[in-house]
């Protein structure tokens, strides 16, 4: 609805209380990249999001952060594209998701593969609506291999993987792009201890040097501070932030930083925030 | 050479095109035909109306009164093939071992007809002169004419109202014996030797409006031919071949008694209105109709 | 804003494709694509059609072809769904009598009426048993193949709690292929109404939609036939509607 | 130790389903359940398939079947396929005219073989429509089917991924409704065939299965006329088996 | 084969090698509940075990732990009787496993819920196999809601629920049968880091309670150490047993036994052996 009145008040405005000139008012900080404004959602009538409004920062990794059931995948499915919602807009740069090459790794991550193409043909699939060569492509899972150390015979169908690897070739689909925007929602859930470690320090060196907007969703708490230069946290449903905090510690970090007493801080903070809005909210 | 595409049959009844054609008479006359064959007879109707074929070889009188009365000028026969007892075509058979020696002896007899509202209307009209009334004391169903054989050999009907060469086939194979034939002329035309005039070769009034000429070539043609029929017992050769007869009947099975229009005598032209007014008095022709309207002579 | 009004429009979509249907014949009767003698007017044929149930024999005809229809998918549906399962849970069984399904699917009922005549005799029967076997291998057939196409995970995450292989396919198995299964169905209530009709038609009958259209054509009643061919598809669309609506309810999970 | 040789076996599955059928038929024959005029024995019927398949000319007959079989099935094949997944795409869309696709999936073929004389004229034209028309209704209507039951993941991660809608159909709608469709062109194969045969024994035709087996009736031919019915069903489990074949090829993970 | 040679082996004992009455020779520690003999099971011609042996202990958990694709799931599939095995065999208490009452939360726990069902008849489901009536497994339910705290609404559709959220009527589902044996694998992946804490130590506590024999599979190596009485530590494919680690720390545990230097030391342990094990093999 918001977003099929907003011109009519717009026009209306000098009639209206809205001050005369504010057709646009300057309400994210400069640097934004991702608006989300008056998004509204519900499910059976029960509302998820009410006007929800949020500006992401370009270049930066946001971590999500929040109990199950609050609206992290249906946020994100949203801001992709993919689910529709009942008003509000979400733009980047001011353009529609349409113009944006984005990257999304799937918490559904198996039901999100094709079974019928190798694992190695799911991850070229998406160069083909970028105009990028199979050869290209090629080297460039190449690269992903050696950098994130892959030992996936990637020429078996996903149905003959494990889980961890069907995992770890969901999250080389998305970034053989090369995306402007990255979504992950739950991205090292399946993966083993050893690669975890390996993604989250090469991720976010990559991620960060690529200068991409990433939105990263996680429920291991040191994970998503180690990860963001901001945690946004939400509450139950209906879903608001509860708090976004800003995660300004140095990068490249490594796992010494984890002890340190910035980080230690920022995560008790975080912790706390979290309780409180957990506590709170009504059961889903 | 005029390409003439006609529709058939495929019965003994259209013997006289096969004649033709297999004694080069329609070759010898400027045509060329093409055989259609249809199943159905509504088909070739259709086919008819539609311009898709100009002639048809057999088709059975009622049809051709039924598309002329909505139709008129639709089509004209140009010969007709009349049955009675001597030319059977109709009759009554019943199963082996069966006691019955007239058609009131069917009392209590399940009957099966052969199938459409001409056949078991004409059928139900006959027992019915016969003194039986339907559903006291007998019953019947029309079916199509592929089972008659197997339904009276496996007992499934004690009688049928059925049509040559089924009936031939039938008889020959020990399933059945024949009962009485030519009961449309006995019994509804009210003579035995009356001609019932249940089918015939007939020609779209679009072809003969459009290319008279030809229409006459190829009548002349099937008058040769029906002459042949008629007095040449060789014919019966084409009758495996063409027309769904085995080789071991085609010697002995009953033809139609084959007529030109212009040889119908006075009499021949009364039983025929007849025979069609009794189709409309069962509603299996829509209204009256002329018969003189649905003959052309050549 | 408009969207009660787009909602209350959208129970008139399968209204559209009648529309569609009657539109495009019009429009060839009009053009007279056909000779008016062979292809009637939509409102003569409607004329026909409301006299013809209101008053007429048409309403009988339909009546019986419809429990005929329905006797015949009853049996069908009996005996295709538990066998289709059965068969379907076991590929190798499955593949060994695939033959005889596949020989008697690609058989035309036509073909086969004199042996169910030997069988059954000349009455209803043989029309109900070709009926139903016919639309028994239809649902059987696609029955299987729901049940060979489940999604592996479920049966054994049932098979893990304790279920033995016949709760495996009651529990699991035939919810897994009941999308196939209403495919299945609508597909076997079709040719169940199909193969009457074509009974009818051709095995002695003295009532029926599949009678009435013989003797009309064979009169050349063209208005009386289509109207009955008309009747014939519309109980076709109406017996599928049944399973339209059931189907929504009973499968809103397909594809989650 | 004993795999290879029960794999070995496993080749001879379907000829089990054979076995089964002849089996059933000798019981019925020596039984006789029919009588032996009715229903010739298999050996009657083998010698005389075999003699026609040799010489005669069931072998001519069974393939302008064919080939009429497969001129049909292409045409439904490259209208329903198609057709199917757009319909499939848009609920709206399908619903609309859903009336259409069961109206006529109700409506025998022998019923509109009167409406495709007048549109396609007397030759082999019409028996090729009516049956690619009848083939290609059953197909479009499983592959909606498959389009409508895909899984809908699968169309949301194209979709992220910057597929069209376009795209999303051809790379991942298609594949997804894959298994459907093979569903639906086993169904369609079947009944192209049954049509086709049906159009021969109806329409007339001088030559096929279907004149065959009437003209065998007519003259009471029963070794004739079963050795024509054997072929025509052995031909719809032959063709049958081309797309099983294909399927098993294709469709590896159906159920993953 | 071994499983089809045994008896025969055994049969021949008196004329082979064998020591004669050694039947069943005592291999196995006393206590053992769940034994696994010579299991040998490849993909596509690639084994991934063969020849394996493992004893499980009566009553305690054992977490495995191992790379990404070495068979985790594959081991317990084999284990639950639901993926065939080309020899060996798995015996409880010298039971097969169709005369042992398991629960199982599958990796893939989406798939293998019920759609047609609502969450509340999901967690019923099992217990019609074992005579529980409706009410009574209505009232187990409502003990495991209080239990862990669940706050999703159980009359919903699984597809109508968030990822997490599945996970946890999966979890419920297992433990509503009061299993003999409980194999989870990686249960807590989708939960939020609440949830994750409270289940890790409400359940282990409830196991100990009520001797329920479990293996859990879990990357999270803090997770699978504090869970354990004894840690199974896998290699790459083929897979063979890195080391197999008692972990003697007192019950009930709770959150601050993470930092006792018992529990680090055995975490440094595992992770040591974790890491050599995972450096050599090869790619699956
Ligand atoms: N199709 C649906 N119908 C009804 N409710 C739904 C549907 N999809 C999601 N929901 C509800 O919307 C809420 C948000 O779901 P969402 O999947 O976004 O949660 P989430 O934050 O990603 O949780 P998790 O961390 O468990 O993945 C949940 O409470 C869920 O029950
Ligand atoms: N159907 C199959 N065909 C071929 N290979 C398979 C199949 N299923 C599993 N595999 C292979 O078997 C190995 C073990 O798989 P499994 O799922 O047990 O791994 P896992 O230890 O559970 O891994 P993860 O931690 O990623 O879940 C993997 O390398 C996988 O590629
Ligand atoms: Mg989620
Ligand atoms: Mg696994």
């Amino acid at each position: 609805m918001a977003a099929v009145l907003q011109p009519e008040a717009d026009l209306a405005a000098p009639a209206g209380a809205l001050p005369p000139l504010a057709r646009r008012p300057p309400r994210f900080p400069p640097g934004t990249h991702i608006t989300i404004e008056g998004l509204t959602k519900s499910f059976a009538g029960q509302p998820v999001y009410q006007g929800f409004e949020l500006a992401l920062p370009r270049a930066q990794l946001t971590s999500v952060f929040g109990p199950n059931g609050c609206g992290k995948s249906t946020l994100i499915n949203m801001m992709a594209g993919i689910l529709p919602h009942e008003g509000g807009q979400v733009l980047f740069d001011g353009k529609t998701v349409q113009d944006t090459r984005i990257g999304y790794v799937f918490q559904n991550y198996r039901e999100a593969l094709f079974p019928w193409r190798r694992a190695l043909d799911n991850i070229l699939y998406p160069l083909k609506f970028i105009g990028v060569s199979r050869a290209e492509g090629l080297e460039r899972i190449e690269q992903l291999v050696q950098e994130f150390d892959v030992r996936v015979d990637l020429h078996r169908y996903p149905y003959e993987l494990s889980g961890g690897q069907q995992q770890l070739v969901s999250i080389m689909r998305a970034l053989v792009v090369e995306p402007e925007v990255l979504f992950m929602d739950e991205p090292f859930s399946a993966l083993d201890y050893e690669l975890t470690l390996l993604m989250r320090e090469r991720l976010q060196k990559v991620l960060h040097e690529r200068k991409v907007t990433t939105l990263l969703v996680s429920h291991d708490l040191e994970e998503a501070v180690y990860m963001a230069d901001k945690v946004l946290l939400l509450t139950r449903r209906p879903t608001t932030i509860a708090d976004f905090v800003d995660v300004p510690l140095p990068r490249p970090r490594d796992t010494g930083m984890l002890t340190s007493d910035a980080f230690v801080a920022l995560k008790r903070h975080c912790l706390a925030v979290f309780q409180q809005a957990v506590r709170g909210g009504v059961p889903a | 050479q005029d390409k003439i595409k006609v529709g058939v049959f495929p019965s003994s009844s259209a013997l006289p095109f096969y004649v033709a054609l297999e004694r080069g008479y329609f070759k010898e006359a400027g045509i060329e035909p093409e055989a259609v064959v249809f199943n159905a007879h509504p088909l070739t109707v259709q086919a008819l109306v539609t311009g898709d074929v100009q002639a048809a070889a057999n088709l059975v009188t009622l049809e051709g009164a039924n598309i002329n009365q909505r139709r008129p000028g639709t089509l004209s026969y140009i010969s007709l093939n009349g049955q009675n007892a001597q030319y059977i075509t109709e009759q009554f058979i019943v199963k082996n071992g069966s006691t019955a020696k007239t058609l009131a002896d069917l009392k209590g007899a399940k009957i099966l007809s052969a199938p459409g509202p001409a056949n078991l209307g004409a059928a139900k009209a006959v027992l019915k002169a016969a003194g039986l009334e339907e559903g006291k004391d007998y019953s019947i169903q029309e079916q199509q004419m592929g089972v008659h054989v197997g339904a009276l050999q496996a007992g499934t009907f004690d009688a049928g109202y059925t049509l040559e060469p089924v009936a031939s086939v039938a008889i020959r194979n020990g399933a059945a014996r024949r009962l009485e034939a030519g009961v449309i002329s006995t019994y509804l035309l009210g003579r035995k030797e009356a001609l019932a005039f249940a089918a015939g070769g007939a020609l779209s009034g679009e072809f003969l409006a459009k290319q008279p000429a030809v229409a006459a070539r190829y009548a002349a043609a099937w008058a040769k031919a029906v002459k042949d029929v008629d007095t040449d017992p060789k014919v019966r050769d084409l009758l495996p071949k063409y027309m769904n007869t085995s080789a071991e009947i085609a010697p002995t099975v009953p033809l139609a008694k084959i007529v030109m229009v212009k040889d119908l005598k006075a009499q021949d032209l009364t039983d025929f209105q007849k025979f069609v007014d009794i189709g409309v008095a069962q509603g299996v022709v829509k209204g009256a109709v002329d018969t003189k309207s649905m003959v052309k002579a050549f | 804003m408009t969207k009660p009004f787009t909602e209350r429009l959208r129970v008139l979509t399968p209204a559209i494709g009648v529309l569609v249907l009657v539109g495009i014949w019009s429009i060839a009767h009009t053009l007279k694509i056909a000779d008016p003698v062979l292809l009637p007017s939509p409102g003569e044929t409607f004329r026909e059609l409301w006299q013809g149930l209101a008053g007429g024999t048409l309403a009988h005809d339909a009546w019986t072809t419809v429990l005929r229809t329905l006797y015949s998918f009853a049996i069908a549906l009996s005996i295709g769904v538990p066998l289709g399962i059965v068969l379907g849970a076991s590929d190798r069984i499955y593949r060994s009598i695939e033959f005889v399904i596949d020989f008697f699917r690609s058989t035309p009922a036509s073909v086969v009426f004199p042996l169910f005549l030997v069988l059954f005799g000349t009455g209803e029967k043989t029309k109900i048993a070709v009926a139903a076997f016919g639309a028994a291998l239809v649902i059987l057939f696609n029955v299987a193949y729901g049940v060979m196409n489940a999604r592996k995970q479920r049966l054994l995450a049932a098979r893990v709690m304790g279920a033995s292989p016949l709760q495996v396919m009651v529990d699991v198995t035939v919810w897994e292929s009941l999308p196939q299964t209403f495919v299945g169905i609508r597909s076997g209530i079709s040719l169940a109404l199909v193969i009457v009709i074509v009974a009818e038609m051709f095995i002695g009958s003295t009532d029926g939609l599949g009678h009435r259209v013989v003797n009309a054509q064979m009169v050349f009643e063209m208005p009386t036939m289509y109207a009955a061919i008309f009747t014939a598809g519309l109980l076709g669309y109406v017996l599928n509607l049944l399973f339209i609506v059931m189907e929504r309810r009973f499968v809103h999970w397909s594809g989650r």
